[in-house]
């Protein structure tokens, strides 16, 4: 904790450093303007500098904005808040490190939110890669915050299953099949959570956190469309355009990137006001995301001066 | 089921043995599946006055799962008149199961609201009947008994048949075409632009003496576009044969390592010149997407290649390996039916081939008559495809806005052809 | 028997596959193919790690360009296949999932896995923007929409998008960026989706059958062979 | 190797080495082996480094992390395969005394010498490794390409063919009320007609033309080439739309390395 002696010039540098790097990225900008017009390109090495900038410089001195939830994420968060406590819910973390970044807001939002309702979490991971993660933030959110729920009883993590799609192909009909035991080596038949699971089609909601293959899209084809479960998916923004046709018939609701993310921390901080002490990585990214956004446009457009100026030269020549 | 009116007048004698085949044929089956309805006889057990006792659930169905190996039975009744959210007597239901009228066994235990249950530890063979009781804090009402009911195997899932005739139907239309085309019928397929390129960009990295890398992509030969990228690497490697070109292919599968090798050394016979391969043409990275990345990338600025193919699956390496490539000054083409990555090829690439353009590729390349006739076979999915659609916007259209009613009834028919669940 | 059998192979466990999904008493079948599709998969990790070694050891025994990296790559391949096998200084002994916390595989896995994988992806960023600079160019009528498309949506994620258009009333709303985005996402991107899904659909299902059928055999090689 | 090479590769080590130092420092009051807990810190920010300074050009240090990167995950997915399938999975169905020595719950079965046909596939697949019974390793591959033929051929026919042309059937007038509301009312909300109607003309049209354009046994000339023209536009917005949608995604991975590099390395922020 800060004296408060101690954050009065701290508050002002941090709103000096951000005048400073807007002032360096502008003027940066404006020099590129300025050699596009002489029609001279600059080097990609350049571009990537600012890329770099416009991310690091909001990461040291932040920048927040307001978020708030459209109705294809409204729809998934209501969803899990109207389902009864007590309901089944299977969170697939079908990710690895590298898209964690963007999707592991989602997964502990959605993970926080159904264990303040009650609900009963089954985890898994089609992702080799995806359950030392799945360990790291189990024991992050669910232990960490959550001492009082039961392994066994109120959540469970199966961990990590070789086979892609083919493993949800089995579990359709039968976990027990693929899973005769949990990621810890305890049988299936001696937890309470899975009393009354055979198969996917006891659970009350499917939610698919992933952005790569397997992932939502293969939940879709091999869970959702055959079992009467509602089904919901938290993706990587690069998949989420392609799932937009399954939507709202297959998939009831979908979180894309960390905008979607945003969106339903911001929805669920309104509703559970103590969660927002946990952190809100999704809200806090868009800073960042926001200014790099505006660098890539602006080099869109100096792009395209830059192309339409060399064009008439070689008219005119 | 909703059974089907018959108001609706499909033109096409195929649509009428579509809707014959989907509406009446469950309708009959259904006809013949038993239900077990609630038996009479069963009296509750009459209970202590000081108990609270809630009353019984009232009209439990035990029904058979429909469509499946005979492993599950269905039930359901209406809760308790006891059953309410505040001042409800009822604390929950239990679940009793007689096995070939054996003694009656608890088998679940469910809370208060609930009206079904799914029992899915019955074997075929058995005869089940069932009671629910309905707990209150110190009492247990049971409800009458469901007469024996044996779950049974179904040999052919109707609710699916839509989805059997289709692939009937494409299937069918696909080895005709293929028939056709080995008779020696000249079929027809449009210029796909990034194929054209193929020479050209060949010659050029013989031209240059850099050699030609290939890419088929991050996934495992489980994926067609895997297969469909090895299709091509065979037209693509008898060329290069011909030219004497270097070919270089990392792979991240030792699968497709292996498919890659048969594939290669098969042009290269076939192109007469079965020295000119060697096994270090096709090299194994890692199964991990990036990892495989990072020695690509690697391998991109040291080799310098002349020509870049990206033909396969591809994932968010996509624009790392597009960008790289163009940063060593390579000729590009890629295509991939991965939705997601195609604008970056499309903006990093020079040529691209959208979607199902890459499936067709490798007939365009080859000209084979097995190919084309495979090609016109998918164009009839899509001529279905599109009239279906072209019928249901209409007819919802129409439907909706004026309330005729038999056109409304089309639709529902087409959407029941046209949906699954 | 090098060519018939794979063929046949192919044939029967297709059209098991393919009946097992309209006939419930098949479905058992199709589990237990995919159950052993499941083992088999782990062979083929396996003989991704044979082909490393041999290729690595090929490098450094003639002594290729780049060779002392080679070592690099043995070194990293041996330490973790040890660690993972063995689960070396796993708490909780052979009983535990081998990524328990404390772990020597969880432990490469967190602090030389994690950071290499994370930023190879993270390099992305980059390669979006010198994308954006260098070829997002208004070259035709085809890349001009590409554009207008790309640029309204980036416009919309962000919170400016709706500071510059907040001024439209309520009754014009769609014209509000943000709104704009949402409804091309909604619309033309859908339908575009669509168009794409339904022709690969069918592409699968044309390649598929020809697989099945023994139509397309290039993956097996040619006949010589 | 040159004199400047050393020079820079000895600056480098030399301030990672006291990076190191410094980290241990400030980690001794928290961790009991710090040493080790500043080594690991250090090393991950070193390896980020490494890739990261690809972007300038490719360098000893790069290829460095990439070596390293191949050989620690082609082993990591080995291992888990191991762990999680061949222990998990096929032991507790072919061996009593294996599943006893791995502690997994044995799971006798009648049918259970079946499993031993995948194992069987699998060896012929390493023999792959000699290059005189290579062959063998068609078989399974057949099983693999025929196991996902089939699987593909109906799960695409049923989710992106059936269910997708259903899915197109939008009216094209949605609750028509006379042009004067048509024209009116220009919101993105319900009450939107205007919005909505062009919306679904959009889809209709967009996907008709769309799937004419990937129509490969006619040529594009007349009303259909035209036809198949619009269909590229719309193609072209759906690849912009992705674009310009995963640009936010691709920056918040730079995010998290940014955020580790401050963060958990040089302790800028907390």
């Amino acid at each position: 904790m800060l004296d408060t002696a101690f954050s009065i010039p701290l508050v002002a540098l941090s709103d000096i450093g951000r005048v400073i790097s807007l002032l360096v990225i502008g003027g940066g900008l404006l020099w590129i303007l300025i050699r596009s017009l002489r029609a001279k390109e600059v080097d990609r090495r350049i571009v990537f500098l600012f890329i770099f900038i416009a991310v690091a410089a909001p990461i040291l001195f932040p920048i927040t904005f307001q978020e708030r939830a459209t109705l294809i994420v409204k729809r998934v968060f209501d969803k899990v808040e109207s389902s009864p406590a007590g309901s089944k819910v299977l969170l697939a973390f079908d990710f690895d490190p590298a898209m964690a970044p963007e999707v592991q807001p989602m997964a502990d939002a959605f993970s926080r939110h159904c264990l303040e309702k009650g609900h009963k979490v089954i985890f898994m991971t089609l992702w080799a890669t995806g359950q030392a993660l799945l360990t790291q933030s189990l024991e992050r959110v669910v232990r960490g915050e959550y001492p009082d729920k039961l392994d066994g009883v109120d959540y469970i993590n199966l961990g990590f299953k070789a086979g892609n799609e083919n493993v949800l192909n089995i579990i359709v009909t039968d976990f027990r099949m693929m899973f005769p035991t949990d990621v810890n080596g305890v049988p299936l038949d001696s937890t309470s959570i899975f009393d009354d699971v055979k198969s996917c089609k006891d659970l009350d909601l499917i939610i698919a956190i992933g952005g790569g293959k397997p992932g939502v899209k293969e939940w879709v084809l091999y869970i959702g469309d055959r079992v009467n479960v509602p089904m919901a998916a938290g993706v990587a923004a690069v998949v989420a355009p392609q799932l937009y046709p399954y939507y709202p018939k297959q998939l009831l609701g979908l979180l894309g990137g960390v905008k979607g993310a945003a969106e339903y921390e911001s929805e669920l901080v309104k509703w559970y006001p103590h969660l927002k002490e946990r952190g809100t990585p999704g809200l806090r990214m868009m800073g960042p995301q926001t200014l790099a956004h505006m660098v890539v446009m602006a080099f869109i457009v100096i792009g395209n001066i830059s192309y339409f100026i060399s064009r008439r030269r070689e008219r005119i020549q | 089921m909703p059974s089907h009116p018959t108001t609706s007048r499909p033109s096409h004698p195929a649509m009428l043995l579509i809707l014959f085949t989907f509406f009446l044929l469950p309708c009959i089956v259904l006809a013949q599946t038993e239900v077990g309805q609630t038996n009479i006889e069963g009296t509750p057990i009459v209970p202590d006055s000081e108990q609270i006792v809630a009353a019984p659930v009232t009209s439990l169905i035990a029904a058979d799962h429909k469509y499946d190996d005979g492993e599950m039975i269905e039930l359901s009744w209406v809760p308790s008149i006891d059953d309410q959210l505040v001042d409800g007597k009822v604390i929950g239901y239990k679940v009793y199961r007689l096995e070939d009228d054996g003694e009656p066994q608890m088998i679940t235990e469910l809370a208060p609201g609930s009206n079904a249950y799914n029992d899915q530890s019955v074997e075929r063979g058995k005869l089940y009947s069932y009671f629910v009781s309905a707990l209150s804090s110190n009492a247990e009402t049971p409800s009458v008994r469901t007469a024996p009911i044996e779950p049974q195997r179904e040999w052919l899932n109707y609710e699916l048949l839509n989805v059997l005739i289709m692939a009937l139907v494409l299937g069918g239309a696909v080895i005709y075409f293929i028939e056709t085309a080995r008779r020696g019928k000249k079929l027809f397929v449009r210029k796909i632009a990034g194929l054209e390129a193929v020479d050209e960009a060949i010659g050029r990295a013989t031209e240059m003496g850099r050699p030609i890398l290939f890419i088929p992509g991050i996934l495992d030969m489980d994926d067609v576009q895997t297969l469909a990228a090895l299709t091509i690497l065979g037209r693509i490697a008898r060329i290069i044969a011909d030219y004497d070109t270097k070919i270089f292919m990392p792979v991240s599968r030792s699968l497709v390592m292996t498919a890659g090798r048969e594939t290669i050394k098969a042009s290269y016979q076939a192109a007469g010149r079965p020295d000119a391969y060697s096994d270090d043409m096709v090299t194994y990275i890692t199964d991990e997407q990036f990892g495989y990345v990072a020695a690509v990338d690697g391998i991109m600025v040291r080799e310098r290649p002349a020509t870049v193919f990206l033909l396969g699956a591809f994932f968010a390496e996509s624009l790392i390996l597009a960008e790289t490539g163009n940063s060593v000054g390579a000729i590009q083409i890629a295509g991939t039916a991965r939705p997601a990555q195609l604008p970056f090829f499309i903006a990093a690439c020079d040529f691209t081939l959208i979607g199902e353009e890459l499936f067709a590729a490798s007939a365009y390349l080859s000209g084979e008559p097995k190919q084309m006739g495979s090609l016109k076979g998918q164009d009839v999915g899509k001529a279905i495809a599109m009239a279906a659609i072209l019928i249901g916007i209409l007819t919802v259209t129409i439907g909706d806005s004026w309330d005729v009613e038999w056109i409304q009834n089309i639709t529902t028919g087409l959407t029941e052809i046209f949906s699954t669940k | 028997m090098k060519r018939q059998v794979p063929l046949i192979i192919t044939f029967l466990i297709g059209m098991i596959m393919i009946f097992s999904f309209f006939i419930p008493p098949l479905e058992g079948l199709e589990q237990t193919c995919s159950l052993f599709f499941d083992v088999i998969a782990v062979f083929a990790f396996f003989l991704g790690g044979g082909n490393l070694m041999r290729i690595h050891i090929n490098k450094l025994r003639r002594r290729k360009k780049d060779w002392g990296f080679s070592i690099v790559t043995l070194g990293g391949f041996i330490i973790m296949l040890a660690a993972g096998l063995l689960k070396i200084g796993n708490p909780g002994g052979i009983a535990a999932s081998p990524t328990t916390e404390g772990a020597l595989l969880q432990e490469i896995f967190t602090y030389v896995f994690l950071p290499l994988q994370s930023t190879m992806y993270a390099l992305l960023a980059f390669f979006v923007a010198s994308a954006s600079y260098r070829a997002f160019r208004a070259k035709n009528r085809e890349a001009t929409i590409l554009l207008i498309a790309a640029f309204v949506i980036l416009l919309g994620r962000t919170p400016f998008g709706m500071m510059l258009t907040a001024w439209i009333p309520e009754s014009f709303s769609v014209l509000q960026v943000p709104n704009m985005a949402i409804w091309i996402m909604n619309s033309p991107n859908l339908a575009g989706q669509r168009a794409i899904m339904i022709g690969i659909g069918l592409g699968v299902i044309s390649m598929s059958l020809r697989l099945i059928l023994g139509i397309e055999r290039t993956y097996l090689g040619d006949e010589s062979a | 190797m040159r004199r400047s090479t050393i020079i820079v590769m000895a600056a480098v080590f030399g301030l990672f080495i006291l990076s190191w130092i410094l980290r241990s420092t400030s980690l001794a009051s928290v961790q009991e082996h710090y040493l080790i807990g500043g080594l690991k810190v250090t090393f991950s920010a070193f390896l980020t480094l490494a890739i990261l300074s690809f972007l300038y050009k490719d360098n000893p240090f790069y290829k460095f992390a990439e070596h390293l990167f191949v050989g620690i995950s082609a082993a990591f997915w080995m291992s888990m395969g191991f762990w999680t399938t061949i222990v998990g999975n096929l032991i507790p169905r072919l061996s009593r005394s294996l599943s006893e020595f791995f502690q997994v719950p044995y799971q006798p079965g009648s049918y259970n010498f079946v499993y031993f046909i995948p194992v069987i596939l699998g060896i012929m697949l390493l023999m792959r490794l000699s290059s005189k019974y290579g062959w063998f390793a068609r078989w399974p591959l057949a099983f693999i390409v025929g196991t996902f033929a089939g699987l593909n051929f109906v799960r695409y026919l049923r989710s992106d063919f059936v269910e997708q042309v259903s899915a197109t059937f939008v009216p094209l007038l949605v609750g028509w009320q006379g042009v004067g509301h048509f024209v009116s009312n220009f919101s993105l909300s319900a009450s939107g007609q205007f919005v909505a109607i062009v919306g679904n003309w959009v889809i209709f049209l967009g996907v008709i033309c769309g799937i004419i354009y990937f129509f490969f046994s006619k040529e594009h000339k007349g009303a259909f080439g035209a036809a198949s023209r619009v269909g590229i536009w719309i193609l072209m917005i759906t690849f912009g739309a992705s674009f310009g949608y995963t640009v936010m995604g691709r920056i918040s991975l730079l995010v998290g390395r940014i955020t580790f590099l401050f963060r958990d390395w040089l302790n800028l922020i907390s």
